[in-house]
């Protein structure tokens, strides 16, 4: 089986950032995974990376006498300054965040209804203590929010869902869900397959039965084509 | 979207459509950007709100955009001031709508359209004339007044040093307005002293992230064409 | 008549200033009148001026060489920068009054009421243009605000008065008027007369009525004392 | 009033009341003021209410507070860290009240506080569980919750260097909570790497203007002493 790695996606949404913004994008990556978007994204593609704990044009992780603990990330990883940063406040921040000014952001997930609807803070589990951090204003802030996330959970279920089962993050703001198996776009007219890898589409249908799945557009290496 | 350096003002307020609403910058003649009003009034737009902290000055920048009789109303926190009189002589034939908005409550909903603030209780002008129409709320024993933000199609907006990221530094108060009227419009042109390389301006005094800035026209570029 | 002129009248002013905050205080003047106040605060007084138009440490007014356009006060004066200056936007500013940050804002008025309510920023008269621009928030933010005013219009009518008949800056916004006649506190508990200076108790309520004056704590040169 | 230069941690929490709400700077620990923090543990105040990003890391600075059993409460946005085992422990055994606030609404009540804004409509948790109970609006199309400042009897911040006048630079990310939280306490406590004169910071580049802040210990100090 030909599915995508962790990297792969990564390699996917950076090339889908930078073909969609060609002058340059304002990009938010969330914690985890997300962060590997950084590592793909090409030589001048004048994308510009913000992270919510007060800075644009952030540069990769810091290593060895690069590490200061005054310039972290949000995911509190130590990392470095390119030439055109700026810092600000947290107000400041999250004010271009939920205003809108950010181009993209991409964050995990747990669940993604079909609806656009993200679920990535919480479990539901009773004994979980609640954390949200900056999700909730990622979620609803960029131009587009997109999720990167493997398909099926460990059990084999789908993620990517008719409904949320787990407590919501935001209500209809995922536009695109890059997974290992196939890339989404989600929203109210529901949920179209755009690629396909390593996974034929009756397969995938099958698999994520019952979710409704528009198959017009449909690439990839899953289909022949 | 990265800023884009303008050849001329000209271009920097090229597209704009009848009916938009302009902000403004400037406190009197401080941080007032006179070329690229200048400039707005070459490019024709009718139908223009404008908001601003005052209603012109003279017969030049602001003034003669007025004059050109393009202008259906402005906002601002004070018209009237020695050397207005081509305002005065709109309003007094009834050629032009006035919205005054006290300053502070003016700069904020600037502040809200840019922070994706859907409104706020604000103090100012509680009791008074201002309050007309208002919706009051009374909050923890203190009485407000439900404040909207005010978005602008366009602004216009005078800095001193821009970076070629988009980021901006101001001179003295002639900062005033300038940082919030950017980050409250759908396209922002800024006027600049000079430009300057990614990294030659110092990441923790940067005033106006690049984000918010579209296009920029530097006065030494201009001299130069 | 020995009554005050208004060097006397800013000077008890910055006398009050620098006695009731004799670590420094934080202090806006006025446009007019009341940014005489600063040619007498005391040396080593510590008070930083705040002008709303974006700064703290405002030095005296520019001459000469000294004069930036860029660098004026909220009158539009140019001014000048006393080491410890600081430069804000318009929404930091207004957010600093708002807030409740300054300690005294001293304004000038067209009316005061007994209960404190300001009236400055239009005289009702149907051809003039309003124009507010600070006043209402400034009425509002300070933790304390004074009126420097003459007690009589060119009428000889009082300027402080039961209710105010000019449309309203604040409400019960104002806590010490000071006059060329006479020093008041008004508030919830009405007039009070502080001091006189050129006019003897009798004559003062004589004048003032039918607004009721509290005489308990008079001081100064009217009553002999 | 000026702000006040300490001798030491414990000067500059002196006076802290049981029952206070403490606003903790500091994004993990970039710019968390821990020796602030420890001298409040010293300090004695109890029955706490705790406003901070997050919940302490490992077993000092506030996990060190937290381990008191002085804080009654907890408001954060990321209470939940690898290394929060204190706070864990307090809340699983119910011996700790948690807010969890989304991180860009946690800094937007701070700022309201300081900004003397009564609410304001925040399009960040629509839908989510951290919706209940709050007032639900529709705004020109869009939903918004309305959230209330949040306001602190103290702040401890950590900031690069400050004046002698009080005003602050930050480093970097460490930037992050301190400018909004300083605006929002009665009394804001700092401490810095060095003091420096007044005019020795550049008036363009200040972060915290001095009117915020009340107390200052700087580090350099502290070791002499």
């Amino acid at each position: 089986m030909n599915t995508r790695t962790k990297d792969d996606i990564a390699a996917a949404i950076a090339r889908d950032i930078a073909g969609e913004h060609p002058d340059g994008a304002y990009v938010n990556l969330g914690i985890g995974q997300p962060t590997l978007v950084a590592d793909h994204l090409p030589d001048g593609s004048g994308v510009v990376l913000h992270t919510e704990n007060g800075m644009l044009a952030m540069g990769p992780a810091a290593h060895g006498d690069d590490i200061d603990p005054d310039l972290i990330n949000a995911g509190k990883i130590p990392v470095t300054e390119l030439p055109g940063a700026a810092y600000f406040h947290q107000a400041d921040s999250f004010a271009m965040m939920r205003g809108g000014h950010l181009d993209v952001c991409v964050l995990g997930a747990f669940q993604v209804s079909a609806g656009g609807d993200l679920a990535n803070w919480h479990t539901g589990a009773p004994d979980a203590i609640p954390a949200v951090g900056g999700a909730m204003d990622l979620a609803i802030g960029a131009k587009r929010v997109w999720v990167m996330m493997t398909l099926f959970d460990k059990q084999g279920t789908p993620k990517l869902v008719p409904t949320c089962t787990y407590p919501l993050t935001g209500v209809g703001c995922i536009e695109r869900v890059y997974t290992d198996l196939a890339t989404f776009a989600v929203g109210p007219d529901g949920v179209r397959v755009l690629e396909v890898h390593g996974i034929d589409v009756d397969g995938l249908v099958e698999r994520m039965a019952p979710l409704e799945l528009h198959l017009d557009r449909v690439v990839g290496s899953g289909t022949g084509r | 979207m990265t800023a884009r350096i303008c050849t001329g003002y000209d271009e920097a307020v090229a597209g704009t459509a009848d009916g938009s609403t302009v902000l403004v910058g400037g406190f009197g003649m401080a941080g007032m950007p006179v070329e690229l009003v200048d400039a707005l009034v070459r490019q024709g737009a009718a139908d223009l709100t404008i908001v601003s902290n005052n209603a012109g000055n003279g017969d030049t920048g602001l003034a003669a955009l007025l004059a050109t009789g393009r202008v259906r109303k402005i906002v601002c926190s004070f018209p009237r001031q020695t050397d207005s009189w081509v305002f005065d002589d709109l309003y007094r034939s009834g050629r032009i709508e006035l919205e005054v908005v006290p300053q502070g409550n003016l700069a904020e909903r600037l502040r809200a359209a840019g922070a994706g603030i859907g409104a706020f209780y604000s103090p100012t002008a509680v009791g008074t004339p201002l309050a007309e129409g208002k919706e009051v709320r009374e909050i923890d024993g203190r009485t407000y007044l439900l404040e909207y933000p005010i978005h602008g199609d366009l602004a216009l907006v005078k800095a001193h040093v821009a970076d070629r990221m988009g980021n901006l530094v101001y001179r003295r108060t002639a900062r005033n307005f300038g940082p919030v009227m950017a980050t409250a419009a759908s396209t922002v042109a800024v006027q600049v002293d000079r430009v300057v390389d990614a990294g030659a301006l110092d990441p923790e005094a940067v005033i106006t992230p690049g984000v918010y800035v579209d296009r920029i026209v530097p006065a030494a570029q201009e001299a130069a064409a």
